[in-house]
Protein backbone atom coordinates (compact mmCIF):
# COMPACT_ATOMS: atom_id res chain seq x y z
CA UNK A 1 0.00 0.00 0.00
CA UNK A 2 1.01 3.57 -0.79
CA UNK A 3 -0.22 6.44 1.89
CA UNK A 4 -1.26 9.61 0.07
CA UNK A 5 -1.79 12.76 2.28
CA UNK A 6 -3.03 16.10 1.38
CA UNK A 7 -2.77 19.47 2.51
CA UNK A 8 -4.11 22.72 3.06
CA UNK A 9 -6.25 23.50 0.30
CA UNK A 10 -6.03 20.47 -1.70
CA UNK A 11 -6.98 18.74 1.72
CA UNK A 12 -10.21 20.78 1.51
CA UNK A 13 -11.03 20.78 -1.97
CA UNK A 14 -11.01 16.92 -1.98
CA UNK A 15 -12.52 16.73 1.61
CA UNK A 16 -10.22 14.26 3.21
CA UNK A 17 -6.78 14.28 4.70
CA UNK A 18 -5.46 11.01 2.99
CA UNK A 19 -5.88 7.44 1.66
CA UNK A 20 -4.48 4.21 0.81
CA UNK A 21 -3.58 2.95 -2.33
CA UNK A 22 -2.57 -0.20 -4.25
CA UNK A 23 1.20 0.08 -4.68
CA UNK A 24 0.93 -2.84 -7.54
CA UNK A 25 1.53 -0.94 -11.11
CA UNK A 26 2.23 2.40 -9.43
CA UNK A 27 6.16 3.42 -10.20
CA UNK A 28 6.17 6.89 -9.97
CA UNK A 29 4.63 10.12 -8.34
CA UNK A 30 3.49 11.02 -11.85
CA UNK A 31 1.54 7.88 -12.12
CA UNK A 32 -0.32 7.80 -8.47
CA UNK A 33 -1.31 11.47 -9.18
CA UNK A 34 -3.06 10.18 -12.88
CA UNK A 35 -4.27 7.05 -10.93
CA UNK A 36 -5.64 9.16 -8.20
CA UNK A 37 -7.09 11.89 -10.98
CA UNK A 38 -9.55 9.19 -12.39
CA UNK A 39 -11.76 9.34 -9.05
CA UNK A 40 -14.15 12.49 -10.77
CA UNK A 41 -13.82 15.60 -11.87
CA UNK A 42 -12.91 17.58 -8.41
CA UNK A 43 -9.48 15.13 -8.44
CA UNK A 44 -8.83 15.73 -11.69
CA UNK A 45 -8.99 19.92 -11.19
CA UNK A 46 -6.70 19.64 -7.56
CA UNK A 47 -4.57 17.59 -8.95
CA UNK A 48 -4.02 19.25 -12.09
CA UNK A 49 -2.84 22.00 -10.76
CA UNK A 50 0.65 23.39 -11.88
CA UNK A 51 1.86 24.24 -8.34
CA UNK A 52 1.34 21.53 -6.80
CA UNK A 53 3.86 20.16 -4.50
CA UNK A 54 4.69 16.73 -3.58
CA UNK A 55 6.72 14.82 -0.38
CA UNK A 56 7.77 11.27 -0.32
CA UNK A 57 8.69 9.83 2.73
CA UNK A 58 8.38 13.32 4.38
CA UNK A 59 11.27 15.11 1.91
CA UNK A 60 10.02 17.44 -0.86
CA UNK A 61 10.36 15.56 -4.00
CA UNK A 62 9.62 15.83 -7.46
CA UNK A 63 6.46 14.18 -9.77
CA UNK A 64 9.00 11.96 -11.45
CA UNK A 65 10.64 10.27 -8.54
CA UNK A 66 9.90 6.55 -7.99
CA UNK A 67 7.68 4.94 -5.56
CA UNK A 68 7.19 1.81 -4.27
CA UNK A 69 4.84 -0.27 -1.71
CA UNK A 70 5.05 1.14 2.16
CA UNK A 71 6.29 4.78 0.70
CA UNK A 72 3.84 8.02 2.16
CA UNK A 73 3.12 10.48 -0.73
CA UNK A 74 2.18 14.35 0.38
CA UNK A 75 0.69 16.12 -2.57
CA UNK A 76 0.20 19.74 -1.29
CA UNK A 77 0.04 23.52 -2.77
CA UNK A 78 3.29 25.90 -2.23
CA UNK A 79 3.93 26.18 1.62
CA UNK A 80 3.50 29.47 3.27
CA UNK A 81 4.25 29.46 7.00
CA UNK A 82 6.73 31.56 8.70
CA UNK B 1 32.62 21.17 18.21
CA UNK B 2 28.96 20.13 17.00
CA UNK B 3 26.12 22.27 16.25
CA UNK B 4 23.94 22.27 19.34
CA UNK B 5 20.67 22.50 16.84
CA UNK B 6 17.05 22.52 18.79
CA UNK B 7 13.68 22.52 16.75
CA UNK B 8 10.39 22.26 18.18
CA UNK B 9 6.59 22.30 16.44
CA UNK B 10 4.16 22.84 18.94
CA UNK B 11 0.84 24.35 19.46
CA UNK B 12 1.47 26.17 22.44
CA UNK B 13 3.07 29.92 22.51
CA UNK B 14 6.74 30.75 23.10
CA UNK B 15 8.90 33.23 25.36
CA UNK B 16 11.43 34.65 23.06
CA UNK B 17 13.15 35.36 26.46
CA UNK B 18 13.14 31.96 27.10
CA UNK B 19 14.52 31.05 24.14
CA UNK B 20 17.28 33.58 24.34
CA UNK B 21 18.13 32.26 27.64
CA UNK B 22 18.28 28.60 26.16
CA UNK B 23 20.61 30.28 23.48
CA UNK B 24 22.94 31.81 25.97
CA UNK B 25 22.68 29.28 28.94
CA UNK B 26 26.57 28.00 29.65
CA UNK B 27 27.63 29.75 26.38
CA UNK B 28 30.42 31.30 27.03
CA UNK B 29 32.37 31.13 23.24
CA UNK B 30 29.82 32.86 21.08
CA UNK B 31 29.72 36.58 21.66
CA UNK B 32 26.93 37.10 18.74
CA UNK B 33 23.59 35.77 19.20
CA UNK B 34 20.66 36.81 16.82
CA UNK B 35 16.90 36.13 16.20
CA UNK B 36 14.06 36.72 14.56
CA UNK B 37 10.81 36.25 15.54
CA UNK B 38 7.12 36.24 13.14
CA UNK B 39 4.42 37.58 14.73
CA UNK B 40 0.29 37.76 13.33
CA UNK B 41 -0.48 40.62 11.90
CA UNK B 42 -3.81 42.59 12.40
CA UNK B 43 -4.59 42.83 8.94
CA UNK B 44 -4.17 40.98 5.53
CA UNK B 45 -0.40 41.06 3.95
CA UNK B 46 -1.86 41.08 0.41
CA UNK B 47 -2.72 45.07 1.74
CA UNK B 48 1.00 45.28 1.73
CA UNK B 49 1.96 43.63 -1.67
CA UNK B 50 0.61 46.71 -4.00
CA UNK B 51 -3.42 45.42 -3.84
CA UNK B 52 -4.75 47.10 -1.61
CA UNK B 53 -8.47 47.06 -2.97
CA UNK B 54 -8.18 43.40 -2.49
CA UNK B 55 -8.30 43.73 1.47
CA UNK B 56 -10.76 47.18 1.59
CA UNK B 57 -13.88 45.86 3.18
CA UNK B 58 -17.05 47.53 2.52
CA UNK B 59 -16.58 50.30 4.61
CA UNK B 60 -12.93 50.70 3.20
CA UNK B 61 -10.90 50.16 6.36
CA UNK B 62 -8.19 47.35 5.85
CA UNK B 63 -9.57 43.77 5.93
CA UNK B 64 -8.67 42.79 9.57
CA UNK B 65 -7.34 39.22 10.28
CA UNK B 66 -8.38 37.83 13.82
CA UNK B 67 -6.97 34.58 13.37
CA UNK B 68 -4.47 33.17 11.91
CA UNK B 69 -4.90 29.13 11.22
CA UNK B 70 -1.33 27.32 10.38
CA UNK B 71 -1.42 23.75 9.05
CA UNK B 72 1.33 21.71 9.44
CA UNK B 73 2.60 17.88 8.50
CA UNK B 74 3.41 16.62 11.55
CA UNK B 75 6.71 14.52 11.51
CA UNK B 76 8.10 16.23 8.47
CA UNK B 77 7.91 19.99 9.71
CA UNK B 78 10.20 19.17 12.26
CA UNK B 79 12.57 17.47 10.13
CA UNK B 80 12.20 20.51 7.27
CA UNK B 81 13.74 22.53 9.94
CA UNK B 82 15.74 20.21 11.24
CA UNK B 83 17.22 19.63 8.18
CA UNK B 84 16.98 23.92 7.10
CA UNK B 85 19.10 24.49 10.77
CA UNK B 86 21.94 21.59 9.75
CA UNK B 87 22.01 23.37 6.00
CA UNK B 88 23.06 26.85 8.22
CA UNK B 89 25.24 25.09 10.07
CA UNK B 90 27.42 23.71 7.28
CA UNK B 91 27.22 27.37 5.83
CA UNK B 92 28.48 29.56 9.10
CA UNK B 93 30.58 28.54 11.88
CA UNK B 94 27.24 28.65 14.29
CA UNK B 95 27.08 27.68 18.13
CA UNK B 96 23.66 27.27 18.79
CA UNK B 97 20.72 27.53 16.13
CA UNK B 98 17.16 27.31 17.72
CA UNK B 99 13.85 26.93 15.77
CA UNK B 100 10.64 27.15 16.98
CA UNK B 101 7.08 26.91 14.59
CA UNK B 102 3.64 26.97 15.98
CA UNK B 103 0.47 25.80 14.27
CA UNK B 104 -3.03 25.78 14.91
CA UNK B 105 -5.25 28.69 15.66
CA UNK B 106 -3.29 32.47 16.48
CA UNK B 107 -4.70 35.50 17.10
CA UNK B 108 -2.78 39.12 16.16
CA UNK B 109 0.11 40.20 17.68
CA UNK B 110 1.04 36.04 18.96
CA UNK B 111 4.11 35.00 17.96
CA UNK B 112 4.33 32.10 14.83
CA UNK B 113 8.09 31.40 14.77
CA UNK B 114 11.41 31.99 16.43
CA UNK B 115 14.94 31.63 14.85
CA UNK B 116 18.02 32.33 16.92
CA UNK B 117 21.62 31.62 15.90
CA UNK B 118 24.64 32.57 17.64
CA UNK B 119 28.40 32.59 16.43
CA UNK B 120 31.73 34.14 16.98
CA UNK B 121 30.73 36.79 14.39
CA UNK B 122 28.02 38.89 14.33
CA UNK B 123 27.74 38.84 10.44
CA UNK B 124 27.55 35.14 10.56
CA UNK B 125 24.77 34.45 12.97
CA UNK B 126 22.46 36.93 11.16
CA UNK B 127 23.33 35.61 7.70
CA UNK B 128 22.49 32.32 9.48
CA UNK B 129 18.67 33.68 10.64
CA UNK B 130 18.21 35.22 7.41
CA UNK B 131 19.06 31.99 5.29
CA UNK B 132 16.58 29.59 8.00
CA UNK B 133 13.80 31.94 7.41
CA UNK B 134 13.87 32.17 3.77
CA UNK B 135 14.31 28.20 3.63
CA UNK B 136 11.66 28.08 5.99
CA UNK B 137 9.42 30.38 3.59
CA UNK B 138 9.42 28.11 1.14
CA UNK B 139 10.82 24.44 1.93
CA UNK B 140 9.19 23.90 5.29
CA UNK B 141 5.57 22.38 5.17
CA UNK B 142 3.22 24.97 6.90
CA UNK B 143 0.08 26.51 5.33
CA UNK B 144 -1.68 29.59 6.77
CA UNK B 145 -5.07 30.32 6.14
CA UNK B 146 -6.83 33.72 7.28
CA UNK B 147 -10.06 33.82 8.97
CA UNK B 148 -11.53 37.15 9.30
CA UNK B 149 -15.37 36.62 11.50
CA UNK B 150 -16.07 33.58 13.67
CA UNK B 151 -17.75 31.16 11.28
CA UNK B 152 -15.55 32.71 8.12
CA UNK B 153 -14.15 29.90 5.67
CA UNK B 154 -11.10 31.62 5.36
CA UNK B 155 -9.08 32.33 2.99
CA UNK B 156 -6.08 30.46 2.18
CA UNK B 157 -2.71 32.56 2.11
CA UNK B 158 -0.67 32.32 -1.41
CA UNK B 159 2.56 31.67 -2.00
CA UNK B 160 4.81 34.79 -2.57
CA UNK B 161 7.21 34.58 -5.51
CA UNK B 162 9.26 37.14 -3.60
CA UNK B 163 9.84 34.08 -0.95
CA UNK B 164 10.93 31.66 -3.81
CA UNK B 165 13.24 34.76 -5.49
CA UNK B 166 14.61 35.34 -1.94
CA UNK B 167 16.21 31.65 -1.75
CA UNK B 168 18.22 32.68 -4.98
CA UNK B 169 20.81 34.67 -3.28
CA UNK B 170 21.95 32.05 -1.12
CA UNK C 1 4.29 57.16 9.81
CA UNK C 2 7.53 58.25 12.16
CA UNK C 3 9.75 55.36 13.45
CA UNK C 4 9.51 54.81 17.04
CA UNK C 5 13.59 55.01 18.01
CA UNK C 6 14.42 54.64 21.60
CA UNK C 7 17.90 54.34 22.35
CA UNK C 8 19.07 53.54 26.06
CA UNK C 9 23.22 53.79 27.39
CA UNK C 10 23.39 52.49 30.78
CA UNK C 11 25.52 50.62 33.30
CA UNK C 12 23.17 48.44 34.47
CA UNK C 13 22.57 45.00 32.61
CA UNK C 14 19.05 44.33 30.66
CA UNK C 15 17.07 41.57 29.82
CA UNK C 16 16.66 40.84 25.94
CA UNK C 17 13.14 39.40 26.49
CA UNK C 18 11.59 42.33 28.13
CA UNK C 19 13.32 44.47 24.95
CA UNK C 20 11.58 42.38 22.72
CA UNK C 21 8.27 42.88 24.97
CA UNK C 22 8.81 46.52 24.69
CA UNK C 23 9.55 46.45 20.26
CA UNK C 24 6.00 44.04 20.27
CA UNK C 25 3.64 45.89 22.69
CA UNK C 26 0.89 47.37 20.65
CA UNK C 27 2.54 46.56 17.80
CA UNK C 28 0.27 44.90 15.41
CA UNK C 29 0.98 46.60 12.10
CA UNK C 30 4.98 44.87 12.38
CA UNK C 31 5.04 40.97 11.54
CA UNK C 32 8.83 40.78 11.61
CA UNK C 33 11.00 41.25 14.21
CA UNK C 34 14.98 40.93 14.27
CA UNK C 35 17.51 41.46 17.62
CA UNK C 36 21.13 41.06 17.20
CA UNK C 37 22.21 40.44 21.09
CA UNK C 38 26.20 40.53 21.98
CA UNK C 39 27.70 38.95 24.90
CA UNK C 40 31.30 39.04 26.61
CA UNK C 41 33.11 36.00 25.39
CA UNK C 42 35.50 34.32 27.84
CA UNK C 43 38.55 35.06 26.36
CA UNK C 44 40.29 36.87 24.34
CA UNK C 45 38.50 37.34 20.17
CA UNK C 46 42.66 37.59 19.39
CA UNK C 47 42.23 34.10 19.79
CA UNK C 48 39.85 33.74 16.46
CA UNK C 49 41.82 36.07 13.99
CA UNK C 50 44.14 33.78 13.41
CA UNK C 51 47.05 34.54 15.80
CA UNK C 52 45.98 32.00 18.35
CA UNK C 53 49.50 32.56 19.74
CA UNK C 54 49.01 35.55 21.10
CA UNK C 55 46.21 34.53 23.28
CA UNK C 56 48.04 31.69 24.88
CA UNK C 57 48.62 31.89 28.59
CA UNK C 58 51.80 30.42 29.97
CA UNK C 59 49.73 26.99 30.34
CA UNK C 60 48.96 26.86 26.55
CA UNK C 61 45.50 27.51 27.43
CA UNK C 62 43.58 30.29 25.94
CA UNK C 63 43.88 33.25 27.96
CA UNK C 64 40.45 34.37 29.56
CA UNK C 65 39.00 37.35 30.07
CA UNK C 66 36.85 37.96 33.32
CA UNK C 67 36.31 41.25 33.03
CA UNK C 68 35.67 43.87 29.98
CA UNK C 69 35.43 47.44 30.90
CA UNK C 70 33.42 49.27 28.23
CA UNK C 71 34.42 52.60 28.09
CA UNK C 72 32.08 55.45 26.07
CA UNK C 73 31.71 59.02 25.97
CA UNK C 74 28.88 60.63 27.74
CA UNK C 75 26.10 62.63 25.78
CA UNK C 76 28.02 61.53 21.90
CA UNK C 77 27.59 57.91 22.75
CA UNK C 78 23.44 58.64 22.81
CA UNK C 79 23.59 60.87 19.52
CA UNK C 80 25.62 58.68 17.71
CA UNK C 81 23.37 55.77 18.10
CA UNK C 82 20.26 58.28 17.88
CA UNK C 83 21.82 58.91 14.39
CA UNK C 84 22.22 55.66 13.63
CA UNK C 85 19.33 54.39 13.88
CA UNK C 86 18.08 57.54 12.45
CA UNK C 87 20.12 56.17 9.06
CA UNK C 88 18.76 52.89 9.11
CA UNK C 89 15.13 54.17 10.04
CA UNK C 90 15.17 56.44 6.35
CA UNK C 91 16.58 52.95 4.55
CA UNK C 92 13.90 50.98 5.44
CA UNK C 93 10.85 50.70 6.10
CA UNK C 94 10.89 49.73 10.01
CA UNK C 95 8.41 50.64 12.54
CA UNK C 96 10.22 50.68 15.87
CA UNK C 97 14.39 50.31 16.71
CA UNK C 98 15.78 50.13 19.99
CA UNK C 99 19.42 49.75 20.51
CA UNK C 100 20.81 49.39 24.45
CA UNK C 101 24.48 49.54 25.07
CA UNK C 102 25.82 49.65 28.55
CA UNK C 103 29.40 50.65 29.66
CA UNK C 104 31.72 49.71 32.89
CA UNK C 105 32.83 46.61 33.82
CA UNK C 106 30.91 43.72 32.42
CA UNK C 107 31.88 39.64 33.01
CA UNK C 108 32.09 36.90 30.74
CA UNK C 109 28.45 35.71 29.71
CA UNK C 110 27.08 39.48 30.12
CA UNK C 111 25.14 41.33 27.25
CA UNK C 112 26.99 44.08 26.35
CA UNK C 113 24.83 45.67 23.47
CA UNK C 114 21.40 44.89 22.72
CA UNK C 115 19.90 45.96 18.52
CA UNK C 116 16.18 45.19 17.88
CA UNK C 117 14.13 46.16 15.11
CA UNK C 118 10.47 45.86 13.57
CA UNK C 119 9.22 46.02 10.14
CA UNK C 120 6.40 44.46 7.96
CA UNK C 121 9.26 42.59 5.83
CA UNK C 122 11.71 40.29 7.46
CA UNK C 123 14.77 41.01 5.51
CA UNK C 124 14.04 44.90 6.14
CA UNK C 125 14.53 44.11 9.94
CA UNK C 126 17.26 41.67 9.32
CA UNK C 127 19.07 44.20 7.65
CA UNK C 128 18.53 46.82 9.36
CA UNK C 129 20.20 45.42 12.70
CA UNK C 130 23.23 44.35 10.91
CA UNK C 131 23.74 47.55 9.67
CA UNK C 132 22.79 49.21 12.95
CA UNK C 133 25.13 46.96 14.47
CA UNK C 134 27.77 47.76 11.77
CA UNK C 135 27.83 51.36 12.05
CA UNK C 136 27.64 50.88 16.41
CA UNK C 137 31.18 48.66 15.76
CA UNK C 138 33.05 51.44 13.37
CA UNK C 139 31.03 54.94 14.42
CA UNK C 140 30.26 54.98 18.29
CA UNK C 141 32.43 56.22 20.92
CA UNK C 142 32.37 53.14 22.92
CA UNK C 143 35.69 51.26 24.06
CA UNK C 144 36.46 47.68 25.29
CA UNK C 145 39.69 46.76 27.53
CA UNK C 146 40.03 43.47 28.61
CA UNK C 147 40.94 42.76 32.45
CA UNK C 148 42.40 39.06 32.58
CA UNK C 149 43.27 38.85 36.50
CA UNK C 150 42.57 41.67 39.45
CA UNK C 151 44.98 44.37 39.06
CA UNK C 152 45.75 43.89 35.43
CA UNK C 153 45.79 46.87 34.11
CA UNK C 154 44.20 45.38 30.67
CA UNK C 155 44.71 45.41 27.58
CA UNK C 156 42.73 47.72 24.97
CA UNK C 157 40.63 45.90 22.61
CA UNK C 158 42.31 46.65 18.82
CA UNK C 159 39.69 48.13 16.18
CA UNK C 160 39.39 45.68 13.59
CA UNK C 161 39.82 46.49 9.79
CA UNK C 162 37.19 44.01 8.91
CA UNK C 163 34.57 46.63 11.07
CA UNK C 164 35.52 49.21 8.75
CA UNK C 165 35.48 46.84 5.36
CA UNK C 166 31.71 45.87 6.68
CA UNK C 167 30.83 49.64 6.46
CA UNK C 168 31.60 49.29 2.89
CA UNK C 169 28.65 47.08 1.94
CA UNK C 170 26.40 49.89 3.04
CA UNK D 1 37.73 78.04 25.83
CA UNK D 2 38.08 74.84 23.90
CA UNK D 3 36.93 72.08 26.19
CA UNK D 4 39.57 68.96 25.02
CA UNK D 5 38.24 65.60 25.93
CA UNK D 6 40.38 61.99 26.00
CA UNK D 7 39.32 58.55 26.13
CA UNK D 8 40.49 55.13 26.31
CA UNK D 9 44.23 54.40 25.71
CA UNK D 10 44.62 58.20 25.01
CA UNK D 11 43.32 59.12 28.32
CA UNK D 12 45.76 56.62 29.80
CA UNK D 13 48.90 57.81 28.11
CA UNK D 14 48.31 61.48 28.65
CA UNK D 15 46.88 60.84 32.14
CA UNK D 16 43.88 62.97 32.00
CA UNK D 17 40.66 62.91 30.65
CA UNK D 18 40.65 66.75 29.03
CA UNK D 19 41.29 70.01 29.91
CA UNK D 20 40.88 73.58 28.78
CA UNK D 21 42.42 75.71 26.34
CA UNK D 22 42.33 79.73 25.29
CA UNK D 23 40.55 79.44 22.06
CA UNK D 24 42.71 82.45 20.89
CA UNK D 25 45.05 81.96 17.88
CA UNK D 26 43.50 78.06 17.28
CA UNK D 27 40.97 78.38 14.22
CA UNK D 28 41.23 74.16 13.08
CA UNK D 29 41.53 70.85 14.80
CA UNK D 30 45.05 70.33 13.25
CA UNK D 31 46.00 73.61 15.24
CA UNK D 32 44.75 72.60 18.13
CA UNK D 33 46.04 68.78 17.86
CA UNK D 34 49.84 70.84 17.14
CA UNK D 35 49.27 73.45 20.16
CA UNK D 36 48.58 70.53 22.90
CA UNK D 37 51.73 68.84 21.41
CA UNK D 38 53.81 70.63 22.24
CA UNK D 39 53.46 70.01 26.10
CA UNK D 40 56.28 67.24 25.74
CA UNK D 41 57.53 64.13 24.25
CA UNK D 42 54.21 62.03 25.63
CA UNK D 43 51.62 64.67 24.13
CA UNK D 44 54.03 64.54 20.77
CA UNK D 45 53.78 60.88 20.51
CA UNK D 46 49.84 60.01 21.84
CA UNK D 47 49.00 63.11 19.55
CA UNK D 48 50.39 61.68 16.46
CA UNK D 49 48.87 58.30 16.02
CA UNK D 50 47.57 58.84 12.56
CA UNK D 51 44.64 56.73 13.87
CA UNK D 52 43.37 59.43 16.43
CA UNK D 53 40.01 60.06 15.72
CA UNK D 54 38.12 63.42 16.82
CA UNK D 55 34.50 64.43 17.26
CA UNK D 56 33.91 68.13 17.52
CA UNK D 57 30.84 69.37 19.75
CA UNK D 58 30.20 65.02 20.36
CA UNK D 59 30.02 64.55 16.12
CA UNK D 60 32.46 62.56 14.44
CA UNK D 61 34.88 64.97 12.37
CA UNK D 62 37.96 65.74 10.66
CA UNK D 63 41.44 67.03 11.77
CA UNK D 64 40.88 70.16 8.98
CA UNK D 65 37.68 71.46 10.77
CA UNK D 66 37.30 74.72 11.93
CA UNK D 67 36.62 75.37 15.62
CA UNK D 68 35.94 78.26 17.93
CA UNK D 69 35.69 79.66 20.97
CA UNK D 70 33.03 77.26 23.26
CA UNK D 71 33.44 73.86 21.20
CA UNK D 72 34.11 70.43 22.86
CA UNK D 73 36.85 68.46 20.97
CA UNK D 74 36.94 64.73 21.67
CA UNK D 75 40.48 62.89 20.59
CA UNK D 76 40.30 59.20 20.97
CA UNK D 77 41.30 56.31 19.17
CA UNK D 78 39.48 54.12 16.82
CA UNK D 79 36.19 53.22 18.76
CA UNK D 80 35.69 49.48 19.72
CA UNK D 81 32.47 48.86 21.34
CA UNK D 82 29.55 46.70 20.04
Amino acid sequence: MIKVLFFASLREQLQRDGLEIEAAGLTSVTQLRSKLAEQGATWQSALSNEQLQVALNQKLSTMDAAIQDGDEVAFFPPVTGG
Amino acid sequence: MAVDISVSVQAEGFDPGVEYSRLRNENYSDGATSMFVGNVRDFSPTALLGFPEASLDETGGRQSVTVLELEHYPGMAESALTDIARQAAARWPLGRVRIVHRYGPLNAGEEIVFVGATSTHRQDSLDACAFIMDFLKSRAPFWKKEVGEPGDLGTWVEARSSDEKALKKW
